[in-house]
């Protein structure tokens, strides 16, 4: 059995197209240093330090532990570095988490981040190789023929990913963090955005960002004595399949759908639409949100547009189960910290510290994270209650 | 079933990133460009050449920059003799950990030297500066033999 | 002095590293056939399905794969999108289809361009066949595919894409 | 805390150019024979698989995402990977199962350094506002650590010519070994320098390979009743970035995490320790206070051969086989990641 544990600190960085104003060092700092500080703590109350990016071609620095040793206050602790593709954020979570579930640790800190401006994540993502056709045209390109048979299978109307888009970023704009901030964002100025990799439009698609997200998670001893309220950490789970093979189900990965089952057992849900009152879930492109939606069991297969175009996701329109509150990648991408992004913001909404996009009364939240071709999976679930 | 020739190709694996470099390295780099070397002091007192950001026992944020001198001791050095392309000169020198004036804590560079015998621990260096300094850390072209 | 002139806030850092790559067996395997004119998948030993191109084990069950199978230059279109944005270093200028293409006899998509379309008309379904470039540019690569185009043949129901024999499709019975 | 047990190790060769190999084709062989080993058929027989690899030493991004098609991930797997040597991964692992999330893991490392210029992509680990632009390469770095330990008479040429001498001898029993040959110290010092005041034998070859390992708790080993060694302990330290701040004539993390490791509660038969320098074996020798009961690197170490982001898996894999081949009852094994060993694991492993 786990040892109990539970988030006592969050620290996130402004996101932006361009950190000017600091080094890899400085912008991986400012989230560990916010973090400390909103758990109440100095480097000296951390006995490891986990991070996860995404890959070091992003910024050019090969394992890049290696140089933020002292920005981090590693000096003569245990230093771990993950990486798992987009899932990375949230793997990185876990990693730590396990640290303290293990009984190995009291408190360790998790940053994970990506400084996307350094390069260009099309170049890193398409970089050509011998012998290969080198028509990769980035994610976009390798998501959108999976939307489009989303679409197909679905039926379901044109307009779904449109309205996520607006959504999330009505969303982000409660969110002074959030990369994008389009209070004003209507559903005609998506339509007539830009179509990229259709059916992808421009603002259907997460932008690049610059960020780093930190959380302190403790053990059940410290995390009762923390100055602030703990999010005490109710499931974790990582599932991973191949990028292809034979008959695989690229719309709804077995590896999501498995992962979801294993987190929600641990967790006690039964009906997570139900059970949760929230979800930050990982949607760079706006119909991941109702391809989701039916992954996680919200919805039945083929039904997940339908809670989007209710308005049940919305926290604008009073939805049930709002998704992203924090506006999602959607609007905020630096690409390894956004799956620890989803993660900590589900903390966040447990802990009544989410300003204003705090879902009412949360007291229960997923956080999820995807990468790779939707093949790595990691997923947790926080809660206001010890479990 | 026949194991067909190898297939080889090369290629390159390239991108001129783009670094924002905060206040400290940006100071450091912005000294160099103005052929000036600061250093930066840690909490036990000893000056880092070139400035570190953090401080490696107390992970506090360093800001006091301390101007060092251009000549300085050789506390290690590496003698390559057979320069690798990336190198920054392409006959024999040697990179070494250079204690400049002023610093205790040595930094990494180049020496240009006309053969190993005329390198030692303890040799005294000085800069070589770059026809055009950009702020950049080969506007120390290298260190000579003072 | 410093304080006349800017404070420099960024660099320009080229990393630009040589890298002398080696296809795998599999890959090497395939390149040869291609550079013929032949496109050759490998059968996984277990799950008796046809890889192309081949990586040498079956993702699947995670063992290596060594049976060659020829493959047509015919297939379907599992999916697809219409890309508006430059492949950086890549000389295809948009809007350019990319499809998953499943070939006949192949259980598993590969990525390449369709062309002589109009864009709009393309669907899931679709049949096409490959256009080969002229047999003495012929290299150990894919392009030498120069891309695939609709041919008139019925379309594949979805649920048989990805299934069909290396003869082809005849077209069922109610079309 | 719950113990650990190792239930089978397998490596490929080392060897200086695997050519005509992918990730896949690297891992496939030695996952079937370690699974085998163990007495099972794939990954979907362990719990928890946790992997080590390094994108930028064959220069293409998300080199492990082609290693989760080795693996039978169909249905998926509990799956996760560091960019770390596999030595992390196994750590990882553990973690895991302490947990009570897994009873089993496999943990594997790979890769193929011979496509690029293994110790210039290396300098791109540097400081990437100081050094990284240099291009200082891992091995002139290694020279500037040997030098201060010959300066200050710490060591001298003969001392690491020894280890040298004994890497390759050593290596002769090793099937897996890169380099391997009767070779004595007069040999070493006959040769010229290469990078001075290292001569190329004080310097690692570059390899290609891999390994893999099945780890599980007691419990699950005995089910198996396969013969198993334990580990009883396995600690990571990192140092600063800063090569001029340490002191590079000794290795402080390696002590720190042969501490908190528990190295110090018995006696240690053997050790492996992954030096990819002659002298840095010196270094790590006296870092862990090891005497002369110690048998060190019995394999011939990484002198014989290092399989980046394998050869710290591998270290422990050796001290296993010596335990469950009864030729040693408790040994070290050590890993190392960044220039000049600056972050270091040390695992301990104990007979069963």
């Amino acid at each position: 059995m786990a040892n109990l544990a539970a988030v006592v600190g969050i620290g996130q960085t402004k996101y932006t197209t361009k950190r000017d104003d600091v080094s890899i060092a400085g912008l991986v700092r400012e989230a560990a240093v916010n973090a400390l500080q909103d758990a109440g703590l100095t480097w000296d109350d951390i006995e490891a330090v986990i991070i996860g990016k995404a890959p070091d071609m992003f910024e050019g620095v090969i394992m890049p532990e290696i140089y933020l040793t002292d920005a981090l206050g590693c000096n003569g602790k245990p230093m771990l570095r993950v990486h798992t593709a987009g899932s990375v954020g949230g793997s990185t979570a876990l990693v730590a988490a396990s640290h303290v579930q293990s009984g190995s640790f009291k408190r360790v800190l998790t940053v994970a981040f990506e400084k996307q401006s350094e390069s260009n994540a099309m170049w890193a993502l398409s970089n050509p190789h011998p012998f290969s056709t080198h028509l990769n045209a980035g994610a976009g390109g390798y998501f959108a023929p999976i939307i489009r048979e989303y679409m197909r299978r679905s039926e379901a109307p044109h307009d779904v990913g449109i309205k996520v888009a607006v959504k999330d970023r009505l969303h982000g704009a409660r969110n002074p963090l959030a990369h994008l901030q389009k209070p004003d964002i209507t559903m005609q100025e998506v339509e007539e955005s830009f179509m990229l990799w259709d059916p992808i439009r421009f603002l259907e698609s997460c932008p690049s960002s610059d960020g780093a997200c930190a959380m302190v998670i403790a053990n059940e001893e410290l995390a009762e004595q923390a100055p602030k309220p703990p999010a005490w950490i109710r499931g974790v789970a990582m599932r991973s399949e191949p990028t292809m093979y034979a008959g695989r189900e690229e719309v709804s990965p077995q590896a999501g759908r498995d992962c979801a089952a294993d987190v929600y057992q641990q967790a006690g849900i039964t009906d997570p639409r139900r059970d949760l009152d929230c979800a930050e879930v990982y949607v760079p492109f706006s119909w991941y949100e109702p391809m989701w939606l039916e992954n996680l069991g919200f919805a039945p297969e083929g039904e997940g547009w339908k809670l989007t175009m209710e308005g049940a996701t919305s926290l604008d329109e009073g939805g049930d189960i709002p998704w992203n509150p924090s506006g999602g990648v959607l609007s905020s991408n630096p690409i390894g910290a956004s799956g620890m992004i989803r993660f900590a913001e589900a903390a966040r909404q447990v802990r009544g510290d989410a300003g204003a996009h705090q879902v009412e009364g949360a007291k229960l939240a997923l956080g999820h994270a995807y990468g790779g071709g939707a093949q790595f999976f990691s997923m947790w679930v926080v809660g206001a209650e010890k479990p | 079933m026949s194991q067909p020739e190898v297939l080889q190709q090369s290629f390159e694996l390239g991108f001129t990133y783009t670094r924002s470099v905060g206040p400290v390295v940006g100071r450091f780099l912005t000294e160099l460009r103005n052929r000036n070397i600061v250093g930066i002091k840690a909490s036990d007192g000893r000056v880092v050449v070139p400035p570190m950001e953090y401080d490696p026992d107390t992970a506090e944020e360093l800001s006091e920059f301390v101007e060092v001198g251009q000549e300085g001791e050789i506390v290690s050095f590496a003698w390559v003799k057979e320069p690798r392309e990336a190198h920054p000169m392409d006959r024999p020198f040697a990179w070494a950990m250079i204690r400049l004036d002023g610093a205790d804590v040595p930094m990494i560079h180049c020496v240009a030297a006309n053969a190993e015998s005329d390198v030692a621990t303890g040799a005294r260096v000085k800069a070589v500066w770059a026809d055009e300094t950009i702020g950049f850390i080969t506007d120390i072209r290298c260190f000579e033999l003072a | 002095m410093s304080e006349e002139q800017d404070v420099i806030t960024g660099i320009e850092a080229p990393v630009y590293l040589k890298y002398n790559f080696t296809a795998g067996a599999a890959a090497a395997r395939f390149l040869h056939q291609i550079k013929k004119g032949v496109l050759t998948g490998q059968r996984c030993p277990s799950c008796q399905q046809v890889y192309i191109p081949p990586r040498g084990s079956c993702a699947a069950c995670g063992c290596p794969t060594e049976e060659e199978v020829e493959v047509a230059d015919k297939a379907t279109i599992q999916s697809f999108t219409i890309v508006t944005i430059p492949i950086p270093n890549n000389p295809i200028q948009p809007p350019y289809i990319i499809a998953n293409l499943v070939a006949d006899g192949a259980n598993i998509s590969f990525l390449h361009l369709i062309s002589e379309c109009v864009n709009e008309d393309v669907h899931i379904g679709q049949r096409v066949q490959a256009l080969w470039k002229p047999e003495e540019e012929w290299d150990y690569a894919m392009d030498n595919i120069r891309y695939f185009r609709p041919i008139d043949e019925p379309d594949v129901p979805v649920e048989m894409i990805g299934k069909l024999p290396v003869t082809g499709w005849e077209g069922s019975a109610d079309d | 805390m719950t113990d650990i047990a190792i239930v089978a190790y397998q490596q490929t060769d080392a060897v200086s150019d695997a050519g005509a190999v992918n990730e896949v084709e690297l891992i496939i062989p030695v996952l079937g024979r370690v699974f085998e080993q163990a007495g099972l058929t794939n990954s979907q027989d362990v719990d928890f698989v946790c992997s080590g690899s390094c994108d930028y030493l064959q220069g293409a991004a998300f080199a492990f995402v082609l290693g989760v098609d080795a693996l039978g991930a169909v249905p998926p797997i509990k799956e996760s990977h560091v960019e770390m040597d596999a030595a992390w991964a196994l750590y990882e692992s553990i973690l895991k199962i302490r947990m009570g999330h897994a009873e089993s893991a496999l943990v594997y490392g790979f890769g193929k350094s011979s496509p690029g210029e293994l110790p210039i992509v290396l300098s791109q680990q540097l400081d990437p506002y100081y050094l990284a632009p240099q291009w200082i390469d891992a091995i002139s770095l290694a020279a500037l650590q040997a030098r201060q330990m010959l300066d200050q008479g710490l060591v001298s040429e003969r001392d690491m010519a020894e280890v040298v001498a004994r890497s390759r001898n050593n290596a002769l029993n090793n099937p897996h070994a890169q380099l391997a040959g009767e070779v004595s110290v007069d040999d070493v010092l006959a040769e010229d320098t290469y990078v001075s005041p290292l001569r190329k034998a004080d310097c690692c070859p570059v390899s290609d390979g891999a390994s893999a390992m099945i780890i599980a708790t007691v419990e699950k080993a005995e089910e198996w009743g396969k013969p198993y060694a334990v580990i009883s302990g396995i600690d990571h330290r990192i140092e600063t970035h800063n090569l001029g701040m340490r002191d590079l004539t000794d290795s402080l993390s390696t002590r720190q995490a042969a501490e908190g490791a528990g190295m110090g509660q018995g006696r240690v038969d053997v050790a492996e320790l992954y030096a990819p320098f002659s002298h840095q074996e010196i270094i790590l020798t006296r870092a862990l206070g090891l005497g002369e009961e110690t048998s060190i690197n019995p394999s011939g170490g990484v002198l014989a051969g290092n399989m980046m982001m394998a050869s710290g898996l591998s270290r422990v894999g050796e001290v296993f086989d010596r335990i469950v081949s009864g030729e040693a009852e408790r040994g070290i094994a050590h890993a190392t990641s960044g220039p000049c060993l600056q972050h270091n694991l040390v695992t301990v492993l104990e007979k069963a």
